[in-house]
């Protein structure tokens, strides 16, 4: 098993080395940052870290990626996601990239179709509200960002939807 | 003496008021539609009834359904909460008419307080201070404009039936009056299916204030001081507080006496709320009358010292008031914070979810009004207000302290919620100073955005978390496919010191 | 000022201290056993360490260690809690010694009163009413059977350096005099190493009352109203209240007074207690003085509306007190039950073990003070309290229907605990009537008992839970050792309706 | 898979039969009380029950042995152990019968070992204490109940123990 990992917290990537684990006392090393930390999961996802003396508390919640995390701090909530051989690879050919979801239309959060505007083969111009999601009382609209033409709608009104499940497909 | 009451409501409202039927020996009955079958008003109840589909126009809104649980399970008496049917005057005179008594006021009082114009008139009557601006709907745009140069610009242009800031015009300059007119009235057509509107001096740098009232069956009505909401975002309140930091106690008599008029002015029995928008010079002028409990009943309740839901039930069972104006005072300091399932860094987009961890502030000084907890999903049909934490303290001062340790110790994960906005308000100069409007949160947006930057430390202890989590999950799953269960490999790494690098 | 504070404790009250810490920006020190590696207040501190072995004579009271740590750390303060080293006068003067400030007394306050003898010298000469009995040391047996004739029987035999129970004999009848005395003074010899014993009249049906004072380092001393701890099992408090429901206005303001004269006899400073015994007659005496906090003064707290903490660290920062006595007063009515880790169906047996399910009760009128989790291993090593459930109510009547309610949805699964005992408490008659006095647990055994029928149905409940869980854990072992992960083979069941029998 | 078993609580051993259950709805027969549940495991363990109305809130605590449960009622805590054909058929047998722990001392809490009284063969008077255990500050003494001959000592003074963990063998 591998002990070194690249790690992206917002833009940066860090470098983490385990050097050693002896119960709780963990030595890692943070790119050029040394820690002797005491460590301990005192619940599940819940970490207490002692180190030298001063007291972090920090809640772990894993995304639906194993590899994504949501790391909750005192003061903050951090995004973090493992970087190992395979991602790594697959960055340096490129494979992976930002998705800017051109092609279909989605709502982050689960909701409630309200209306779908537009239908199979219509062609709407940019900054044309294409459907409307309701979640929690607060409706959304969501509009396409250039010209574009309806190719595939795949819920209709009333439909139940989860997070960041395709509704529309755009050309 | 009302032995059992339907709760007409879900989430922390229903959980608040069955505590006190709970206290008070009274049988209490939930309601609920398919997505409420595991929340906790169901669990907390005791007896609960199935009423329909998640949507709350297909169950909570559903009179009918409501009044026949109510009348199979022999209730004598029915909560609505807030929100849902709590203001609805057909709903009122149907409990009168089936023998069930509502716990609110009479139609009448509702009528009345729910349309604006005819409110303004009965307040006017009555002697109590409302905007300058119309009590007729507006017919002739002439006059309108004649009236507006009379009193003044800016003004509002609002709609009668209004709520929710639809069918609201602010108007700035002449030329824009017409079209203002217009839009109000047919947004007020759409929204409400009456197009009467009126108009009212507009208020710049507004505080939004508002008196808790009580009054019983036989003409008896204190006052129990005032609740601060200047702080709102979108016409949402988002923190209350009490006593108001810019009240005078000269101020606040003069206001009680006006709410109490207020009050009696419609016969009004039950716990009721009297909204005043008050200017930088303590002028203040009538707004409207909430005729039920408000979310933010908690503060008056800390400084006050008195249970509202009980009084409200003893005022439904006819009791005379046992609260006399002149024994009650205001005791330290109060602050609510509104905690949401929402995302304060993606433009406060709704977050339902599982709650995946969930553990609340404790100690002195901490009241949490709430109703998830781990493992609940928070259903995406309903407000997306999770719970309310209500602080006390000696002094304003002792009170923020306590309320920015308690919300710095709330700890929720597996949805977003707006904790750290609260914390940040709470830690906002014109906050801390006591100096702010309803203009507070886009006033202030620079203290209220999440910080940028983070201690460097502090980062690195997230990442070294997240990575030896991820390396006891890898070594989980290879202990696990190489069946050497129970021998825990890294135990003897420290001293093996063998690392390999990929 | 005080910037940093080590807590030398450990539990429910560390948490407590640093939750005011926190409030007031003052930095928290935890110190920790091996055992309390992952308790609360080292995850709640901001600075945590370690100080040796789980047995508290090898931690948490080693001076030498603490005095270590706080050096190390730049704490400029101790705050010790209650236990410990909180009434340690040579620990109080070893942190004078070291520049460290102790939050608590001097060492003379603490060793007039530690020592019962010299204490009640004191207090007599303060003016303060005594038990009556001997001020001296008996050492001859014969004076001392004088003496009790001319006080009456029945008396009690008391070692000076008592505690616990220690070295107390209880005498009825003349004859059993002479035993007594030399039973007292050998068990006092082989606890306290000390065997000076003296005489004081016995109370009957006695109640427990106690006042807690406030002292600045400048002479200004005033209390904060009286405390009824008389519910208690084994001298050990279990429920307390206030106000005391045998007090009037007339004997409160004058144990008040004789609390303050008590504490200025010792030029005490910081926030004490006076416990008073007091008889039905209302005729109270000096029982002792504890130099620390107690236990329960979140009850205080609640109907004054003071943190007792703050005022101790205002103190320590050698500030004149804020309050004035006579701005105080009393607001509504408290109540605690201290929970502990035992089972009150089994002789009170502690029971440490893993908290498996822990949900607290929240809403109006309810304070937490507590350092379980979810997950926790409760250690074996300390005391079994593990949280303190404080209500207050407008009445005494609404008080004890909270703290029923709040009982009642108080779950905790895992160990055993006496929440089910406290429930019983609030539901005996005696204790609804506030007729009781120290006896209130032997004399209400029968309604202290668990009851021995339960509803049919409800045990029928609890069988059906426990039937289906037990299904559902065989259907998923046997599904996962035939693979069909993830197909329900229940789901059809309904429909199949192919019931086999065994 | 068998869908009756026998039930014991308290004194009482009755029979359970599930008659259906279709999502979250159980007709369930207890003894002759025929009862239709909806009933929901809401989280792990806790159980919400209604029934014509009236709510029932439940939470299980099971035990080491997985045949024996602690059911927390409203107001009561129950033992509830199941009965299996192997329990029963041992009990049929008379294999299982009260063990009224003759052979061994043991002490029901975890604590910690404050004395041992006696010395392997030493032969003990009833009521004799053996050993004491403290746990939080409370010490027991656990005596012999007849004149007994210590046969085994299995721990020493400083040893922490679990609860029901054998500590001295006695003949």
């Amino acid at each position: 098993m591998n002990k070194t990992l690249d790690i992206k917290i917002g833009d940066r990537i860090a470098t983490l080395e385990l050097i050693s684990r002896r119960s709780n006392i963990v030595e890692v090393k943070v790119d050029d940052n040394m820690y002797t930390l005491d460590m301990l999961e005192v619940e599940k996802g819940a970490y207490s870290i002692l180190k030298e003396g001063v007291s972090y508390n920090l809640e772990l919640l894993q995304k639906t990626n194993t590899k994504e995390y949501e790391v909750h701090t005192h003061n903050e909530t951090f995004d973090i996601e493992i970087i190992d051989a395979e991602s790594k690879y697959l960055m340096n050919r490129g494979v992976i990239s930002d998705d800017d979801g051109g092609n279909t239309i989605s709502s982050p959060m689960p909701g409630k179709i309200i209306k779908v505007m537009v239908q199979i083969g219509d062609q709407v111009k940019e900054g044309t509200t294409v459907i409307i999601v309701e979640a929690m009382k607060m409706q959304s609209e969501y509009k396409v960002k250039t010209d574009r033409v309806i190719a595939d709608i795949l819920v209709k009104e009333g439909d139940a939807i989860d997070g960041n499940q395709p509704l529309i497909i755009v050309e | 003496m009302i032995q059992k009451i339907l709760i007409a409501n879900r989430g922390e409202i229903a959980i608040r008021v069955m505590r006190t039927c709970r206290e008070m020996g009274i049988k209490s009955v939930a309601v609920y539609s398919d997505a409420d079958r595991s929340s906790m008003h169901v669990r907390y109840a005791d007896e609960a009834y199935h009423i329909g589909p998640s949507p709350s126009n297909e169950s909570y809104l559903v009179v009918d359904k409501i009044i026949e649980v109510a009348k199979k399970c022999g209730a004598d008496a029915i909560h609505p909460g807030y929100g849902f049917l709590s203001e609805n005057a057909t709903f009122s005179d149907r409990c009168k008419k089936e023998g069930i008594e509502f716990i609110g006021p009479d139609s009448h009082a509702i009528n009345t307080m729910g349309d604006k114009i005819t409110a303004r008139k009965n307040m006017i009557a009555a002697g109590v201070p409302v905007v300058p601006g119309t009590t007729e709907p507006i017919l002739d745009e002439k006059k309108a404009i004649k009236y507006i140069q009379k009193i003044g610009l800016p003004v509002m242009i609002k709609a009668s039936a209004g709520g929710g800031g639809k069918g609201m015009r602010l108007v700035k300059e002449e030329k824009e009056i017409i079209n203002a007119i217009r839009g109000a009235r047919s947004e007020a057509l759409n929204a409400f299916g009456n197009d009467a509107v009126y108009i009212e001096k507009y208020i710049d740098s507004p505080h939004h204030i508002e008196f808790q009232i009580l009054a019983d069956k036989h003409g008896n009505t204190i006052h129990l001081f005032e609740r601060e909401c200047s702080v709102q975002r979108r016409h949402q309140k988002v923190v209350e507080e009490t006593p108001s930091p810019l009240m005078t106690s000269k101020v606040r008599d003069e206001m009680g006496k006006h709410a109490v008029m207020a009050a009696k002015a419609v016969n009004y029995y039950g716990a009721g709320t009297i909204e005043f928008i008050m200017g930088d010079d303590l002028k203040y002028y009538f707004l409207e009358m909430n005729t039920r409990l408000q979310v933010e009943h908690p503060i008056t309740e800390s400084v006050v010292g008195v249970d509202l839901v009980r009084q409200q039930i003893n005022i439904a069972n006819g009791f005379d008031l046992s609260l006399k104006q002149e024994n009650l005072s205001q005791k330290g300091h109060a602050i609510e914070c509104r905690i949401y399932a929402e995302d304060p860094n993606n433009n406060f987009m709704p977050s339902p979810g599982v709650i995946e961890h969930f553990s609340e502030p404790l100690g002195l000084g901490i009241r949490h009004d709430g109703y998830v907890y781990s493992g609940y999903e928070i259903p995406i049909f309903y407000d997306p207000m999770i719970s309310k934490l209500i602080v006390w303290g000696e002094t304003r001062e002792e009170a923020i302290d306590r309320m920015r340790s308690a919300l710095f110790n709330y700890k929720i994960t597996g949805i977003k919620t707006s904790i750290k906005f609260l914390e940040r308000i709470m830690n906002t100069p014109d906050f801390v100073k006591g100096k702010y409007n309803t203009h507070f949160i886009q006033d202030n947006e620079d203290f209220l955005l999440p910080p940028k930057a983070s201690k460097t430390e502090c980062i690195e202890m997230a990442m070294v978390t997240a990575f030896i989590n991820y390396l006891d999950k890898l070594e989980k799953i290879s202990l696990h496919s190489t069946s050497e269960k129970g021998i825990n490999l890294w135990k003897d790494y420290g001293r093996k010191k063998n690392v390999s690098r990929l």
